[in-house]
């Protein structure tokens, strides 16, 4: 919602002792703090599911048998002396038909509140006792659900756009500029919360150009550096792209999808912006994009760009949208051990042996040694916007051009593409039937790749290392595409743009397309639904 | 000490008379002069007669887009403030497609010179109107003259509090010189707006025009007076006044940034181990 | 004479307490009191909580990107200069990403009227810092404070000789109905500057702070005195001066562009034989 | 050469009496003001030409039988009193080689000198005589070129930006706004310097941002509009793009094209910014791209653009690039009768039918009335770059996202290919070998074609309408292309973006490629070369 306050918004929080990774679209409580939640949400209310809510704030008492009206207010202004503690009592409740105990919450509360008194703070703890407690007492039929206490292991709570700027500061990420936009602007607040701590430059730049053009004049004077955006930003940053290929300057960029054309919907979730990012940009230069599946890929995937981006001197993009970048997920596996960090930028010491230093000079890989200008003795570093000789100068001349554009762009692509791991395959090992994806269907494919009966052999080709394709020797997914009988391609956008992609890459042509682009994502339910035609 | 033979680069593509020859050579005196080494010195500029410039200068180079030299110097400076940095724009450059850049590098107050050849004209793309070009000229693209008033940078830059604001003149290289000087040992953001005859495209402001107007600001003119420095800004017709017009002294930006205090940011090593805890914070 | 009915539209979705719903109903007043009907009347706007104000007034709309409601806007004015042409935008909007556009009409000098609802905040999303956030205060992307100087919008249209340079109040909405009939009949650009409480992410700026300090320009304050007016453009603090704080009568661009001095560029109706000799000029 | 004075600079002037319409690598007569050129295009002479020289100036005396040493300097110094004139002599002399006569060079120095005055005319005049009459004494066998004096028919001299610039203003184009840009600026020039015949509204704009909004603005107050620039310029009008995209103003923008990536080669031609110009904006939204061949193709093109962008209130490039939009060509056939001129704008009278006038109505056909603001009697024109109902105010709903992409994208998308025209083939009716080419390579890859012995059975074809592709059912090019043995895609570009487009929309591989990406065009020596190794 672009409204700050006021009207209506809501959360959706799936839980399960199974892992999960999609959301739903029907819900087993609803938690319903005014009357307008429950017009808008009833119909999604699962059979034997329930909807607490209280009739003294909707103004309206629901007769039917999945309703349960808990007195929040009257509970708030009894036990909390406030009436807009009704929201804590709420939550409490709904713990309460769970049975799931008030620990975690309460140390919630604490943090949340602490900054206004230990009064509020026991105030919430009680409210949220007393709905905990009234609910446990009223509920017909709490068992249903089915949950216990989760045991043993803890867990993380992360959301994408966390796990992206998390990513990036253990990678080294010492610069950040960009301009808020949702829904990127959380990863220039994760990186500015974190700048006392770990040492960050972090710049809120005057506008997009500003922001990449800040970003390469960090990279290029010796930092690894970042900006982040969403479409809209992203189109004001080309230009700077080109740049970025034509000075060879490394740079991870992170561009948040969310529903176009222009301003669009700002607060909602597509995958339209991939053929634009890929070919964004005048000239012809290298790119990768990745495109993580959940936050753990994310983490990793940051990790990697700014690996590759340094390798190679080139522009490594974070692609993902709102709703990877901002819902929470939980899970257990994130870990430092898996990270790489190598240092390419070349100073003092490691320049000893060279003589005569010159920023593109033409080499076997296309790679010349990037030289920080200042701690390079007294090399000099020259970048330039202009076809430039090895020295970085001005030229005009076509033999020069020639090897420039070898250099820069021809030989770096093979070698880039050995960097790039194949498609990740979940479910039979030879399907019949595959369910292709990228990006955030991730998790939603693959919970309904479960669903499908064994015996149709059905599988997720799941795509995150999106651009370029792996080489084929390693794993062949194309291959495999052509084994099957049936080929999906599921996409967040109209016009198919991956199924493009891949058709103009491999000639590989999907037998069938789902797309969605009414700007919200996939829910089991809904995939499930436009599966059923094909299988 | 640095001598003009380390300065020494490409040779310029510029029309034989253009007021860039003689900016170019009191760069590099007033480089000398400063005894300051190639290797430490970057030059941040964009497209235009005047972006070419660093090629011909030895020292450290960002040649980048149009319009964007001042992100670029803001944040190198920012990843190595050891290093001296100056940005060097055209007046289309710097006040038409960079004009937004300008605006806020001024309230950050990075440590930075920006010199500006300023020849009221766009002089690469054959002579349109620029910012600064004077209301009334007729260009190819202005057959009725040019409509708009034409800006005044070093009024904006007053208006905004910049730290450091100040004119020269191509044909005056002594007084150039310790205007460069003053730039670049000043310490926040300076501008210094350079009247540069382009011999080709602009016909109107010529070397001679220049000469017959331009006068150095006196002894007794006081650079700290805000709204006397705007007033003396607003100066421009047949008496054309050159000189250091502002001085305000405020914390430069890189003293205010946190994580550089230390050191330069781009000499902090990275070591995984000192920040594989954030992990933790998830759980 | 239209009336309040005539003008209504949309629910707004702004915060409960908002200061735009001030200027909103002052606007439909302004309007209404001058006598203009709703389609004599183009509301050109960005992105940002300003930027949906159109979408809340029965009008003429283009609700386009953010930062660039000015092109928009004037080039809206070229086609058709028989329109009323407001611009509405967020302190972002303008002096952020839409910095360079501001300078740049302000040399145009269309006669169009530009209301900046200025929170000193990004409001829409959800609270970073604007150009015209105080030095110093705290947000999520700032939490060292902003370091840079804040921008002062008035001086900077002064310094340009921007011909009409206002700034009004949300809580005073007598004095800026006042103020907004004065711009929209004002010929030339119109810049007023609407301080406009943010409740939800400005918790410094609020009305009562502004209340505290705020006080309308005197009768016998000359705003025809450039110098002055800049100087008064830099009072901000203790006291708050609102009112017309400069005029420079000039013509304004569409009295300059010769292609519509005798009639609206849409209503010239083309007509391919009073062209096609132009192929013959090839031969 | 993106020097203004001093330093090299050279023009290439290919004379026929055939139509011709490449450029050649090799000429018949170099004539060289400076030893320079000498030094640079010496071994650009063909066998049996000439090189025509002044030993004074060249400080040089050369040997060699294809030298011909005239006094260009002490002539011009004799005849016209100033050295300056030397060029004039110089071309008087070209001329006299060639026995063409003085007529037209006359009439050009009257043009080009008058306002410097009658003797400055004259002096010129007599250089141009002297210059000619010593060639045609001193010339040894000037009959061996063959050229005679053009009789009959006049013919047209236009550029490809002069072509452009004359469509737009014989489509009724009124506004342009634009910021210079090589080699996009003379379009600009042209409009403005016809401003005040036609009453054109031409604005030069504080940068490209501005430009295409400021288009924008006006195509939205209701009069035709049109922006330009190269790729660079290009990129920082993709946010505006999209913009279009979502709010369906008809907007032409014509994308010059140089080499990238970044500033690159300021003055040289490529063509590489076909994907980019195609993919380019956030979100997805329709749009037609033209690439014409000759400069008459882009007066016609351009003409199309403009009926096509209003009709369909979509974006429509015109897209070139150095080579074709400067170099200046001679033809015949340019005529006002073909154009279209459809007002789709609707006023006051056009309106009166309509109740309440919703900007972005749903239609069968997904276009909406285009009504004018302020002209439209009390109707209200409200557009909106959120997505927004048919009114045009923002929402959130799911339901009228999913109408509003299908009005502005998807049933508009089968139309406008409707719209298409087939590519155009020359040479054999059912061809072995097969050149395609799109764009500024027209005339070169023609004139190879007709190189190739009737019995290899060749031909080209030629793409100018370049997306959407046509419709097969009018002409099968794609059976064409695959019934043919060899196919070859020729493209000024590094990484043959033309054959992945194909490749990706229909699935065909071209079986060869040839690319140039030095700067340069290609010449018909030098595209014959490479097909050597294939015919
Ligand atoms: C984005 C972009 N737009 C336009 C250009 C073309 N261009 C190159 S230099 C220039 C202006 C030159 O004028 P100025 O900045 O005053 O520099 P000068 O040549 O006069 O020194 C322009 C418009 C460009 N390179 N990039
Ligand atoms: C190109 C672009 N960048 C960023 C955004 C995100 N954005 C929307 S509104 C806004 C700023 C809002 O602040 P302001 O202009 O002051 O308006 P307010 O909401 O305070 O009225 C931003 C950054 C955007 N829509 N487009
Ligand atoms: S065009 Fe003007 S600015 Fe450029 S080099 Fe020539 S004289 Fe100098
Ligand atoms: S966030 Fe601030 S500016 Fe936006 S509607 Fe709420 S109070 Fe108003
Ligand atoms: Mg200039
Ligand atoms: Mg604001």
């Amino acid at each position: 919602m672009s409204r700050i306050r006021g009207g209506h918004n809501f959360y959706q929080i799936r839980l399960s002792d199974q892992k999960i990774t999609a959301s739903r679209e029907m819900v087993d409580i609803l938690l319903a703090l005014d009357l307008n939640t429950i017009e808008i949400h009833r119909k999604s209310v699962n059979e034997g599911g329930f909807i607490l809510y209280d009739s003294e704030i909707a103004k309206k008492k629901f007769e039917e048998p999945e309703f349960i009206d808990i007195p929040f207010r009257k509970i708030a202004l009894d036990v909390g002396k406030n009436s807009v503690m009704a929201n804590t009592v709420a939550i409490g409740a709904a713990l309460g038909i769970l049975d799931l105990g008030l620990e975690a919450l309460k140390k919630i509360l604490i943090e949340t509140f602490s900054r206004k008194g230990e009064e509020v703070v026991q105030n919430n703890i009680a409210c949220a006792e007393a709905g905990y407690k009234y609910a446990l007492t009223n509920c017909p039929k709490c068992e249903a659900f089915g949950i216990r206490e989760p045991e043993g292991k803890r867990l993380m709570i992360i959301t994408g756009l966390q796990a992206i700027a998390m990513g990036a500061i253990m990678s080294g990420c010492k610069f950040y500029s960009a301009y808020p936009m949702s829904p990127s602007t959380e990863i220039m607040e994760y990186l500015a919360s974190r700048a006392e701590e770990y040492n960050l430059v972090v710049e809120q730049a005057e506008d997009e150009i500003a922001a990449i053009n800040m970003a390469i004049g960090a990279s290029f004077a010796g930092v690894r550096a970042m900006t982040g955006t969403s479409g809209g930003g992203f189109a004001l940053m080309v230009e700077g792209l080109s740049l970025i290929g034509m000075t060879e300057t490394p740079l991870v960029i992170a561009e948040m999808q969310r529903p176009g054309p222009a301003t669009g919907f700002p607060t909602r979730t597509e995958q339209g912006d991939l053929l634009f990012v890929l070919h964004a940009g005048h000239g012809e230069f290298p790119r990768v994009i990745f495109e993580p599946g959940t936050p753990k890929q994310a983490f990793y995937l940051t990790n990697r760009a700014f690996e590759l981006a340094e390798k190679y001197q080139i522009p490594v993009f974070i692609l993902s949208d709102q709703y990877l970048a901002e819902s929470e997920w939980t899970f257990e596996e994130l870990g430092s051990e898996k990270l790489i960090y190598n240092d390419y930028r070349l100073r003092e010491e490691d320049l000893k042996d060279v003589e005569d230093y010159k920023r593109y000079k033409f080499s076997s890989t296309g790679i010349s040694l990037l030289a920080v200008p200042g701690e390079a003795g007294k090399h000099l570093v020259v970048a330039d916007s202009d076809e430039h000789d090895e020295e970085g100068h001005i030229v005009e001349d076509s033999e020069t051009r020639i090897k420039m554009v070898q250099k820069r762009l021809l030989k770096k692509l093979p070698l880039i593409k050995k960097e790039i791991e194949a498609p990740f395959l979940y479910g039979d090992p030879s399907p019949k039937i595959v369910l292709v994806g990228h990006g955030s269907t991730y998790g939603v494919i693959k919970e309904v790749v479960d669903t499908i009966p064994k015996d149709k052999k059905a599988a997720m080709l799941h795509f995150s290392q999106i651009y370029p394709f792996s080489e084929r020797d390693r794993f062949d997914y194309i291959g495999l595409l052509e084994n099957a009988d049936l080929t999906i391609c599921i996409e967040n956008n109209a016009t198919e743009q991956f199924a493009k992609l891949l058709r103009s890459e491999t000639g590989f042509e999907f037998s069938h397309q789902i797309s969605k682009y009414d700007g919200r994502p996939f829910t089991i339910e809904n995939l499930k639904e436009e599966l059923h035609a094909y299988i | 000490m640095p001598t003009s033979e380390d300065y020494k680069s490409q040779v310029p593509a510029w029309c034989p008379g253009c007021g860039n020859f003689q900016i170019l050579s009191t760069i590099k005196q007033a480089l000398i002069e400063l005894g300051i080494e190639p290797w430490e010195v970057l030059v941040v500029s964009g497209i235009g007669q005047a972006g070419k410039l660093p090629h011909y200068i030895k020292c450290h180079t960002f040649n980048g887009l149009h319009g964007r030299t001042l992100p670029v110097a803001t944040a190198a400076k920012l990843a190595n403030h050891s290093l001296h940095v100056i940005a060097v724009a055209g007046d289309g450059d710097c006040y038409g497609e960079g004009g937004n850049h300008f605006l806020h590098t001024i309230r950050r107050n990075p440590n930075i010179s920006l010199f500006v050849h300023n020849n009221q004209i766009y002089g690469l793309t054959k002579g349109q109107a620029s910012p600064t070009t004077a209301e009334g000229t007729y260009t190819t693209i202005q057959p009725y003259g040019v409509l708009q008033e034409a800006m005044n940078p070093l009024a904006m830059a007053i208006s905004q509090n910049c730290s450091f604001v100040a004119r020269g003149f191509a044909g005056d290289q002594e007084h150039l010189k310790e205007l460069m000087k003053a730039a670049i040992k000043h310490k926040g953001f300076a501008l210094l707006d350079i009247l540069q005859p382009c011999v080709t495209f602009n016909k109107i402001n010529t070397f001679k025009w220049y000469r017959d107007r331009v006068y150095r600001l006196g002894d007794d003119y006081d650079p700290y007076n805000r709204n006397k420095a705007f007033e003396k800004s607003l100066e421009w017709g047949d008496k054309i006044p050159n000189g250091i017009f502002y001085k305000y002294e405020r914390e430069i930006f890189e003293e205010r940034v946190p994580a550089i205090q230390e050191k330069p940011l781009v000499r902090q090593k990275f070591s995984l181990e000192e920040v594989k805890h954030e992990i933790e914070k998830f759980y």
